[in-house]
């Protein structure tokens, strides 16, 4: 789209422009209804719980994902820093034999590794849809490494609380979902460090120009990012009670299409948290739907891309005149 | 204009645009006529280039007919225009960076024989620049020029492809005069080639002197269209404004006592395209920095803003050496600047008026690290009234704003922050008249307020009507002083010419 | 082994659970875009069609362990269905979602893999898991190494290379350090390469196509996987080696394979008997859902006609064996 | 990276700008060199076809995507029109007994399937990432449905002269791969059309006013793109002997990180097609190196990571002075 196009949509507050606001939610909705009267094991709290749950992690790095696409980056290294925080939690569990240890250790491992992408990407100026790709590599390497390629145990107990418990029939992943979104939320409003990603990400020269440190920002938003792989992980290494070495693979993907179907630009300076849960889950009830409704699983993929399509073209028909 | 009535062009009828609520053009009538330079002034914001984007194929209007050499047009964009001999040199400049200066001008115009590009470019590029005679190298990417000379280029673009009518969006605007005279001179060159040319500009010396009819819009209307032997300065100015206004510069503000210590200094700087610069700004001065496109006045501002690294020589401030510059350490320390380019150093373009505004001076509001957005908007709607941004909404979308606007959010921008040492480069570019002289205004208050000013324009009119002290520039380095009460552009204009620099360690403060 | 013919009554939920009438299962498979899944899932299908009233739904698991980790507590929240039938795509994770099964009071059958910690143990690790249909993977493993072992007797150097699927995969490391145990203990033999063929063809093509160029001399071509060992056919007969003068092994017991064995191109092939494990597992499924005792180990190898190392001259004394699936 | 800086490290010819352009050659070398001198296995000529041969169909892929990203787009589908049109090679080979009109059938599957990702992005105007993830899904769910989930066999015969024939010692890819390099990099630089793929990639707008139909150049770089997909998948199907829907899983990543690890920008406006082949032949050396060295696989990945950012940092030392 040239840029005289988008310059056109950009004006006025009005029902298109909350079409495309809003694009991802109706969609998410209409899905739900759909799901809704076509059978009645899905409006269930237990199904909706279970949803819920299933995609905590999925959602949690999308969520942190949606930092980095607006501070104009690309981190395709969240599925490999799930995998290295997920061995090195049950690694630090079984050999230290303490599972609180271990559970704490994922979010670091996460934040370190996404501190180190942030800085090859700021040190050594590569592109981050490159650099992340390597340390992908580099990660996924690492944990098979500290595997040796085995999976690594760790006897129930305390370890799968995290994953598998709860604050009533509420799982503990959904409770950290939900305070994780409502913390970047607020970071990306409220917050000069949200104010400086949505600076950076919109016009990188400018912000420097305005005293913006812009190494600095960007270099945070991975380390944030890999945080939340590493408390994903958590959740998840927790729920399975085994650190695996590709637990993580293919993650990365998922939650970037998330977050671009949330509408999140590309080219960075513009994008919602909210919108990013939401693409997860509507990605989920894809899955769900096709599950419980027992449709052709030949259809599935199908399906998730002409939904993706619609989604898409429902937010970018509404910018017509 | 005498003998035979000349064709029509283009011609425009009830023509409307609405962008959201911005109704840019509102039931506009116009016809062009073949072989006349016809002028089209009007406040920022009053929808000239939105006019032009039309007539250019860029934009379709919502309502209205459009006229080309007597055809009525219904489906209409770049292509077809292009076809039909109608091109535009959009206001902002709009080249591919990767592209050579060559490759650029004949884009889309290119030579083939079954797709196969033949390899007569740059044959054609020298028959051009015989017409032109801007001199630029054929062969350099266009990113690795001056703004200025990315301007030629949009020029030769048009030139290049033979077009019957031509809409000049502002090409002046960071042209020097003798290289706008050359435009001028193109011109009259295309007028009798029958060629239409449309010129909107804010230079209404210009206007008067090159074209044969003016028109002057206000609030997406036309009030009127005349012979531009008709008008006046005078009489365009209130057409243009609805009101009359004192075009004249603002008395400069008293000049600091000599023995005042600076606020900043440069002691044979060195580095990139600066090679050997001295100077000095003290409280409440305004020092200008003259000289011709591409002589290195902005690299001065940027080393002393810390953007470009020092390799050689001192930048002191307040007295005391800067070390480890960066534009972070130079907010910090009390200067700001706004650059030239503002589309891409000035503004985040996807981002709000009240963002732009406040983005380097969060830290005042804030308490660690949490906004408080009511002080934020107080303080911005305060700025936006007192500079008169239009349209006035914090929330506004900049990069629709007219050229005009954007540089008055800019100036809220670091008006916002009191600076010490304020750095202007080219700061009216693109600014209406009535803008133009409340940017003056403006900078005399805040000079006399005890900032210190550094004064880069291509306008020497106003580098002679506002500085206390004018430095020339050539090639990087202060090749004289002159002092600003007194000086003349013709004066200065002279000196810049002169055939023989002075070795560059002569440019004493 | 650890095949026990022993049966046991399937004692982990109340008999009250025990249910007359129609009975739906959960076929969750793998991935269902799969030759392999797709033949435990026509031998579910078989078997469902014996019973009458039994009824098989499949779900895809894309390969992708978390997918069927949702699947299985989809399902054990629904309460659409009487039973699991699982083709796992690891054996670990899909364990911690066994227990909701087990709450929802829903049993499960895994085939091909144990569901738990320990792949080599078929007794069911998991409470939930009522019958594990599978072979030990490790065993069977030794024994397709034992047969290059022995044709490598009067060879000295006797040069192996090993193509397995994923080393990261616990399987592949587990079915590479089997191969290695029985190997490395015979000085004779040496390993030249381990590559990785990824369970896909054309992988398999380019490793073996560069294996051979540092080891253009081989003896014997140890394989986890049938897919593989086409591809590496591919490379092998267009590098002009004659498979017959090399001991050329593969995995899986599919069709192809089974060509293969009986043109004495490959000398052996490790058969898998998919089909019948998809009958066997609904019988065990249907037995834990109507309260009827159920064998919690049934050894896959007894499953089919053929042992489960064929070679040229025990598939000539099964003439109508042509394998249970193809990819 | 500021534009100032940028022109600035845009003027004249020195050593680092020659080390920047020709990063990803000098890595290839050195690896080279590095395997020739470490086994005696390596530098036969066999091995090398077997390299350039094996490597093909990607590099193919990433000859068409370098035009892609150039033009500013991303070609996320080319692994599942790799797969639709080898399936569908087999399927009309098979079923209308012609290997010459299966192998015919690839590209004009391929092209056809580029075509439809080119009027989606272009008609819906959805940015190409989005879209063609989308479209991505929805081609490998038709090569699923196409093969009902089996693999499609054809005899042997005429099918597999393709994949497996030659000329003398050379494989017919690569003297495929060897015309469509030459013929895209004649299309980029000598041709209005290339020219017009660089303007539309380095300013959109800029070249919509120069009257260049710009979703037209777009959409015929996603026609090639799908092209050069299908003719991959004729080699790779040839070669196999069998139509698989999952036989191109993978691809289009592989292929999008070599054109990026050959220097061309992900923004657009810039690239060369060389570098990209020798991106994916210094992909394809690691990969040969650990199979004739008998490393272990467990570094593999981690190598590969480590190589890239090595090629890329490279590449960014020289920028900066
Ligand atoms: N793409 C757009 N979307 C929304 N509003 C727009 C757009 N382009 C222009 N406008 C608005 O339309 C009005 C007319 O703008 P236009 O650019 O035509 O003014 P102009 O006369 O060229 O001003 P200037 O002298 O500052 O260049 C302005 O209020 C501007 O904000
Ligand atoms: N990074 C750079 N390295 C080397 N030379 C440069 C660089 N940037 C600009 N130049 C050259 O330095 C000279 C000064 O350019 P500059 O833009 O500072 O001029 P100016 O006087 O500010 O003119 P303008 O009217 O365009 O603002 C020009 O000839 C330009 O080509
Ligand atoms: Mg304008
Ligand atoms: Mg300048």
């Amino acid at each position: 789209m040239t840029a005289t196009a988008q310059a056109r949509a950009g004006s006025g507050v009005n029902v298109p422009a909350l079409v495309r606001h809003y694009a991802v939610l109706i969609m998410l909705v209409a899905l739900f209804v759909a799901l809704s009267v076509s059978t009645s094991s899905f409006l269930t709290l237990t199904n909706l719980l279970n949803i819920l749950n299933q995609n905590a992690p999925l959602a949690i790095i999308a969520v942190a994902g949606t930092l980095v696409v607006i501070c104009g980056g690309f981190d395709l290294s969240t599925g490999a820093i799930f995998s290295v925080a997920n061995v090195v939690a049950a690694w630090v569990a079984l050999h230290l034999n303490s599972p609180v240890l271990g559970l704490i250790a994922a979010p670091l491992a996460g934040a370190a590794l996404g501190l180190v992408n942030g800085a090859a990407i700021t040190r050594l100026r590569i592109h981050s849809f490159l650099a992340t790709l390597a340390s992908s590599l580099v990660y996924g390497g690492l944990a098979v490494l500290i595997t040796g390629g085995f999976l690594i145990s760790v006897p129930a107990g305390g370890f799968t609380a995290l994953g598998r418990g709860g604050i009533g029939p509420v799982y503990y992943a959904i409770v950290i979902l939900a305070l994780f979104a409502l913390l970047s939320g607020f970071l990306l409003n409220r917050t000069t460090f949200g104010r400086y990603v949505l600076s950076v990400g919109g016009n990188a020269e400018a912000a420097e120009l305005s005293g913006i440190r812009v190494n600095r920002i960007k270099l945070y938003t991975f380390l944030y990012s890999g945080l939340a792989a590493g408390i994903a992980a958590a959740i998840g290494v927790s729920r399975i009670g085994t650190g695996q070495p590709q637990a993580g693979d293919g993650m990365q993907l998922l939650a970037i299409a998330a977050v671009i179907l949330g509408g999140t630009s590309i080219y960075g300076g513009v994008g919602a948290i909210w919108r990013s849960v939401c693409g997860v889950y509507l990605l989920a009830l894809i899955d769900n739907g096709f599950d419980i409704l027992n449709a052709n699983p030949f259809f599935k993929d199908l399906t998730t891309g002409v939904v993706i399509l619609a989604a898409v073209a429902l937010s970018v028909a509404s910018r017509r005149r | 204009m005498d003998g035979p009535t000349p064709a029509v062009a283009v011609t425009v009828r009830d023509l409307s645009v609405r962008f959201g609520s911005t109704q840019a053009l509102d039931a506009v009538s116009l016809s062009l006529l073949e072989g006349e330079v016809h002028g089209l002034v009007g406040e920022n914001g009053a929808g000239k280039s939105t006019l032009g984007k039309v007539v250019g194929g860029l934009y379709q209007p919502d309502s209205g007919e459009l006229e080309v050499f007597g055809r009525a047009v219904h489906r209409w964009d770049t292509r077809r225009a292009q076809d039909a001999g109608v091109v535009i040199i959009a206001q902002e400049l709009c080249l591919v960076p990767a592209l050579t200066v060559a490759e650029n001008v004949f884009l889309g115009r290119e030579r083939r024989t079954f797709g196969v590009l033949h390899g007569d470019l740059r044959a054609r590029y020298r028959e051009l620049e015989e017409i032109c005679g801007f001199g630029l190298p054929a062969d350099a990417p266009v990113h690795t020029l001056p703004i200025a000379d990315q301007q030629k280029v949009e020029i030769m673009r048009a030139l290049a492809r033979d077009a019957r009518v031509i809409v000049m969006d502002e090409p002046t605007s960071s042209l020097t005069a003798d290289e706008s005279e050359r435009l001028h001179e193109i011109m009259r060159w295309l007028r009798e080639r029958g060629t239409t040319v449309v010129y909107v500009t804010h230079f209404l010396d210009d206007v008067l002197a090159n074209c044969d009819r003016v028109t002057v819009m206000r609030d997406g209307r036309v009030i009127r269209t005349a012979p531009a032997a008709q008008e006046t300065k005078a009489g365009l100015v209130e057409a243009m404004l609805g009101e009359p206004v004192d075009m004249l510069l603002p008395d400069r503000p008293p000049a600091p006592p000599p023995d005042t210590p600076p606020v900043a200094e440069m002691h044979d700087v060195r580095g990139g395209a600066v090679r050997g610069v001295s100077l000095r700004v003290r409280p409440g001065e305004i020092v200008g920095l003259a000289g011709l496109v591409g002589s290195g006045r902005t690299e001065i501002a940027r080393a002393l803003f810390g953007c470009d690294p020092v390799e050689s020589g001192e930048v002191l401030f307040r007295g005391e050496p800067v070390t480890g510059a960066s534009p972070r350490a130079s907010i910090a320390r009390g200067m700001a600047m706004i650059p030239e380019d503002r589309r891409a150093q000035g503004l985040v373009l996807l981002r709000p008026v009240l963002e732009n505004v406040t983005l380097p001076h969060l830290g005042r509001f804030s308490r660690a690290g949490v906004l408080s957005r009511g002080g934020e908007r107080a303080a911005v709607r305060e700025l936006v009234e007192r500079l008169g941004v239009r349209p006035a909404a914090l929330d506004g979308d900049v990069s629709v704003y007219s050229g005009g606007n954007q540089q008055k959010v800019l100036f809220a921008k670091w008006l916002l922050g009191r600076p010490e040492l304020l750095i202007l480069d080219e700061p009216t570019r693109g600014v209406d008249v009535g803008a133009k002289s409340r940017i003056y205004q403006l900078i005399v208050e805040i000079a006399a307020a005890g900032t210190g000013i550094l004064l880069i324009s291509s306008e020497l009119e106003e580098v002679a009507g506002l500085s206390h002290r004018i430095h020339l520039v050539r090639g990087g380095t202060v090749i004289g002083e002159v002092p600003g009460p007194g000086a003349s552009v013709d004066g200065l204009l002279q000196r810049l010419f002169e055939v023989e620099p002075p070795p560059a360690t002569e440019g004493t403060p | 082994g650890c095949n026990s013919d022993v049966s046991q009554v399937y004692s982990s939920s109340t008999p009250s659970s025990a249910k007359t009438g129609p009975v739906k299962i959960a076929l969750l498979a793998s991935s269902s875009q799969n030759g392999f899944n797709k033949a435990v899932y026509d031998g579910a299908v078989a078997k469902a069609k014996e019973y009458g009233d039994v009824e098989v739904t499949i779900f895809d698991g894309k390969f992708d362990s978390q997918t069927q980790f949702n699947q299985v507590q989809n399902v054990a929240s629904q309460g659409t269905y009487d039973g699991i039938l699982l083709v796992p795509n690891d054996n670990v994770g899909i364990a911690a979602a066994i227990p909701a099964a087990a709450q929802a009071k829903i049993p499960v059958v895994t085939t091909l893999f144990p569901v738990g910690p320990n792949l080599t143990e078929l007794k069911p690790q998991v409470d939930g898991i009522v019958s594990t249909v599978a072979a030990n993977t490790e065993e069977n493993s030794k024994k397709l190494a034992e047969g290059a072992v022995k044709y490598c007797e009067d060879k000295d150097p006797c040069r192996v290379a090993i193509l397995i699927g994923q080393l990261q995969f616990p399987f592949d490391n587990l079915r590479n350090k089997a191969y290695r145990s029985v190997l490395d203990g015979h000085p004779n033999i040496k390993v030249v390469a381990t590559g990785q063929g990824n369970y896909d063809r054309d992988t398999s093509l380019k490793a073996m196509q560069n294996i051979l160029q540092a080891n253009p001399e081989l003896d014997v071509l140890l394989s986890n996987a049938d897919q593989q060992t086409i591809g590496a056919q591919v490379a092998l007969e267009s590098a002009g080696v004659d498979l017959s003068t090399m001991y050329v092994t593969g995995g899986g017991g599919n069709q192809e394979a089974i060509k293969q064995v009986r043109a004495g191109k490959w000398a052996a092939d490790q058969v898998d008997f998919p089909n019948s494990m998809g009958k066997a597992a609904v019988e065990q499924l249907v037995n834990a859902v109507r309260g009827k005792p159920v064998t919690p180990v049934v050894d896959a190898n007894t499953l089919g006609p053929v042992p489960v190392i064929v070679t040229k001259e025990i598939l000539g004394e099964h003439p109508d064996f042509a394998g249970e699936w193809a990819d």
